[in-house]
């Protein structure tokens, strides 16, 4: 199987991720799009993996570590957006500026 | 103060009582199948005497629901050598069971006991307008009411029952009296001055009693006795 | 083209579809259930690789638990049926442009590093997976579960209501005509009164 | 080990009979339990249960279902249109799929995939997405109280549930549910063969009580909690829709006794060191044994329902974060000591 495929499913997992990530203001779909970038990572690594063919399975190895990142972020990430809405009364990410001043 | 039991012991207990209960036969009546037993008094809908209803309209009134429907006219009743009489038909009785809400006030109104609770209740209509029934079904469903149930042992029987029975007996007498007397030849009956309980009567006189409050008194424990007598051989029949 | 691209085409294409559809859709829990759908098949494409543990482990811990979360967490905020009005300033150039030019890089890098490089499909049994992960990789498992502990502690105590720090303000005994004055308005949920901004602050003084 | 009945030429007649049998068997396991669950939970409540259909009331769930299939398939106006109809499938897809690798017998396995119980886990795990996008998308405060407290319940029991399975594998050395079947027929304990069940007690109650939870079943019915949410996520669904969730908890009952009875009391194999005929006849007898196995466990479950008062949210919470998941740990810890000790 040609490896571009994966790679540029990735790639577009990626940039979709780079998109929502600048365009939208919700913090919970922020969350989701660093969601998307890092599938599109583990992709990578499960792809160049395979083609390199690790007798140690790095890039399997690696995407499970990734994923636990992601669920670690993912529960800090929500505990911080649950406390913004609580103190704030918004999910707005521009609304959480009170550091800037 | 309990004594201290294991953690958990409570829960086993429960499901002991809940397996303990499955191995137990249910309850359940399988009822189309299986009739159920009612107890004799149940209300389970109006019957109607049509013979027994006077047109008194008490039922209607006394109805909080007005459930009960009733139209009646006059006939008009030839006696001979007299003048014609007029009486009361029943027309119409019908009563709306989609309405009724079964206090039984109708039956206890009454006053000629046209009225009576059946314990047939199988009578459920797919149209609620069915619900009406009329005074043929109604008639019909007097065939399902049971007999009065019997008294209790050693209850006192109801007074106008009671005063039937009794005016019933002396009437009797007095035809058997009459009789008897037309075949002694028409001797007059002895006229007999009203009996007393002599021995109540004696025992009161020497306690010091007035003699007509004695008197009185043994009258009376007499007619008790006397009554009692023939509630007794009543019983019997 | 073989069975296997069949399936890779297929599962990149309904993947790809369901991310564009998570950055663009107006509902934001529509978002997340499109995110389901992108996820499922990232594990698609792993299970084509050969991947099969990994591809079980993003159904267990995406799916089954970092979108719930999501979800969950979208919920508690606020769970509007119907799209929201926060946060969905839709096609503003410049992200687009720079999603399109990191895209167009990517793809450029990939068709001519890898535009020949077939890859030999093996399977991998999660045995192997297992003795290298716990032979090799031992240390950094275990300083990820280390950090997975870290992390479970943190989100706790940084979600964690305060003592005395309740859902409504406490009524100023001093002042209870102010109380009785504003009722709580019925329509938003109960919560405290967002502190004024710094600029507030400014013009207030 | 047997291979799969399974496994035959040409590839699509093979996928063919095999999601042919899922289904089957996801249908007939359903429709069984649920029978068991009407007349156990009856005569443990002094009633005798469905009693017209066909004789004893065993018509009834098929019944039922042709009465769902007439009923009216309301959407409420407010109702998210897609994400209502989608959610009775999200919830019963995972189930159908999960019943394609429980060996239901020797060879009686739809595929045999290496990392089985890892599977069944996972994608039974998916079942709360169907909960929650039912719940959200009803537009009512109940459903969505109901969805909500069904994603918090099956996100912490989810994990006692992989733990106790997890003590389980280290056990066993396999994550193929034929393959564990096949270590615990060769368990010793002290030299006398012996299920997995009697040392991994505690695993066995961990696993029991958090498949429960995950059930939403009685006492943890939370997420359902008829009294206080009328039906949870299940209040606006009607006709084949709800259906479709009462044959997903069915199946799920199904499921979760069906990994028990893997897991822990011997799968197929009447006691450990006990061996099956072979061919056919082995094939039926394992199959009524682990049936019976699956409906013993089905109607602890119902038997639990029928005696316990559901359980407060907070109360359910902390018995997972403080007493389960902790447990688990030290099952985890004890397992792996014993295994390396012995």
């Amino acid at each position: 199987m040609a490896a571009v495929y994966p790679l540029i499913f990735a790639a577009l997992l990626f940039s979709v991720g780079v998109y929502g990530l600048l365009s939208r203001r919700h913090a919970v779909l922020v969350l989701m799009s660093i969601e998307l970038m890092l599938a599109a990572v583990t992709v990578n690594l499960v792809t160049f993996w395979a083609i390199a063919g690790d007798a140690l399975l790095t890039g399997q190895v690696f995407a499970l570590f990734v994923m636990a990142i992601g669920a670690a972020e993912i529960g800090v990430g929500l505990a911080i957006i649950m406390l913004i809405y609580r103190n704030r009364a918004s999910v707005n990410i521009d609304d959480a500026d009170l550091m800037k001043y | 103060m309990a004594a201290p039991s294991l953690p958990g012991s409570g829960l086993l207990k429960g499901l002991g009582l809940t397996f303990k209960t499955m191995l137990s036969p249910a309850t359940t009546a399988q009822y189309p199948h299986v009739k159920p037993e009612l107890p004799p008094r149940t209300r389970g809908v109006i019957a109607l005497m049509e013979e027994n209803c006077t047109v008194c309209m008490l039922c209607a009134k006394e109805c909080p629901d007005w459930c009960i429907y009733i139209d009646s006219s006059k006939e008009t009743v030839p006696v001979e050598g007299g003048r014609t009489r007029t009486r009361n038909v029943l027309d119409r009785f019908a009563i709306d069971f989609a309405l009724c809400m079964y206090c039984g006030i109708c039956v206890e109104v009454c006053p000629f006991d046209a009225l009576f609770w059946s314990p047939e209740f199988e009578y459920a209509e797919y149209d609620i307008r069915e619900l009406t029934h009329e005074k043929e079904r109604l008639r019909e469903w007097m065939d399902t009411v049971p007999p009065p149930p019997p008294l209790e042992e050693g209850a006192v029987p109801p007074a106008e029952i009671e005063a039937g029975i009794a005016a019933a007996r002396k009437e009797a007498e007095e035809a058997v009296a009459k009789a008897k007397a037309a075949a002694e030849g028409g001797g007059e009956p002895e006229a007999e001055g009203p009996q007393i309980d002599e021995e109540l009567f004696a025992r009161l006189v020497a306690e010091g009693t007035p003699e007509r409050a004695a008197r009185a008194k043994a009258k009376a424990a007499f007619v008790k006795a006397q009554k009692r007598r023939e509630r007794e051989q009543g019983g019997d029949q | 083209m073989s069975v296997p691209e069949v399936v890779m085409l297929a599962t990149g294409v309904v993947g790809g579809a369901a991310a564009l559809l998570v950055v663009t859709s107006r509902n934001v829990v529509h978002s997340a259930l499109y995110l389901v759908v992108a996820l499922l098949a990232v594990a698609g494409v792993f299970l084509v690789l050969g991947a099969e543990f990994v591809a079980w482990a993003q159904v267990l811990v995406y799916v089954g638990a970092v979108v719930v979360l999501l979800l969950f967490g979208l919920m508690l905020t606020r769970a509007p049926i119907g799209p929201t009005g926060q946060g969905n300033e839709l096609g503003k150039a410049m992200p687009l442009a720079v999603a399109l030019a990191v895209f167009a890089g990517l793809v450029a890098l990939i068709v001519t590093s890898y535009g020949g490089e077939v890859i030999a499909l093996e399977h991998v049994p999660p045995a192997a997976l297992g003795e290298v992960l716990y032979v090799a990789w031992a240390l950094p498992f275990m300083t990820l579960g280390f950090l997975l502990t870290l992390a479970l502690i943190g989100a706790v105590v940084i979600a964690r209501r305060e003592e005395g720090e309740g859902p409504l303000p406490e009524p100023d005994p001093d002042e209870p005509e102010a109380a009785e004055a504003s009722p709580p308005d019925s329509s938003s949920w109960p919560q405290r009164q967002p502190e004024p901004t710094p600029d507030e602050r400014e013009v207030s003084a | 080990m047997a291979t799969s009945v399974f496994a035959l030429e040409p590839l699509w007649l093979a996928l063919l009979l095999q999601a042919l049998a899922a289904l089957l068997l996801f249908l007939i396991g359903a429709v069984v339990v649920g029978y068991l669950e009407h007349k156990v939970l009856a005569h443990m409540q002094d009633r005798l249960g469905p009693m017209e259909a066909i004789w004893h009331g065993i018509g009834q769930l098929p019944a039922d279902g042709l009465k769902f299939l007439q009923k009216e398939d309301i959407i409420p106006t407010a109702a998210d249109r897609w994400v209502f109809a989608l959610a009775p499938a999200v919830a019963v897809v995972p189930g159908v799929v999960v019943i394609a690798v429980l060996p239901f017998g020797p060879g009686l396995w739809l595929t045999d995939l290496d990392a089985g119980i890892f599977f069944a886990l996972a994608a039974s795990g998916v079942t709360v997405l169907g909960t929650l996008m039912a719940g959200w998308s009803s537009a009512n405060k109940f459903s969505l109280m109901g969805g909500l407290r069904g994603a918090a319940q099956l996100i912490s029991y989810e994990l006692p549930l992989v733990l106790a399975a997890a003590a389980i594998v280290i056990q066993a050395g396999t994550l193929s549910l034929p393959g564990i079947v096949e270590a615990q027929h060769g368990f010793t304990l002290f030299g006398v063969p012996m299920i997995y069940g009697i040392p991994h007690i505690i695993g066995l109650g961990l696993f029991f009580v958090a498949a429960l939870a995950e059930l939403s079943r009685p006492p943890f019915d939370m997420p359902i909690a008829d009294s206080e949410l009328i039906a949870g996520h299940m209040t606006e669904y009607t006709g084949m829709r709800y259906a479709f969730f009462m044959l997903s908890e069915y199946a799920g009952m199904v499921i979760l006794s069906a990994l028990a009875t893997v897991l822990f009391l011997g799968g197929w194999y009447p006691w450990p060191g006990v061996g099956l005929p072979e061919g056919a006849a082995g094939m039926v007898l394992g199959f009524v044994i682990t049936f019976a196995k699956i409906l013993v466990l089905s109607a602890i479950m119902v038997w639990l329902r029928a005696t316990f008062p559901r359980m407060r949210e907070d109360q359910l919470q902390r018995l997972s974060w403080s007493v389960l998941i902790p447990l688990g740990l030290l099952n985890i810890v004890l397992v792996a000591t014993a295994k390396v000790w012995f």
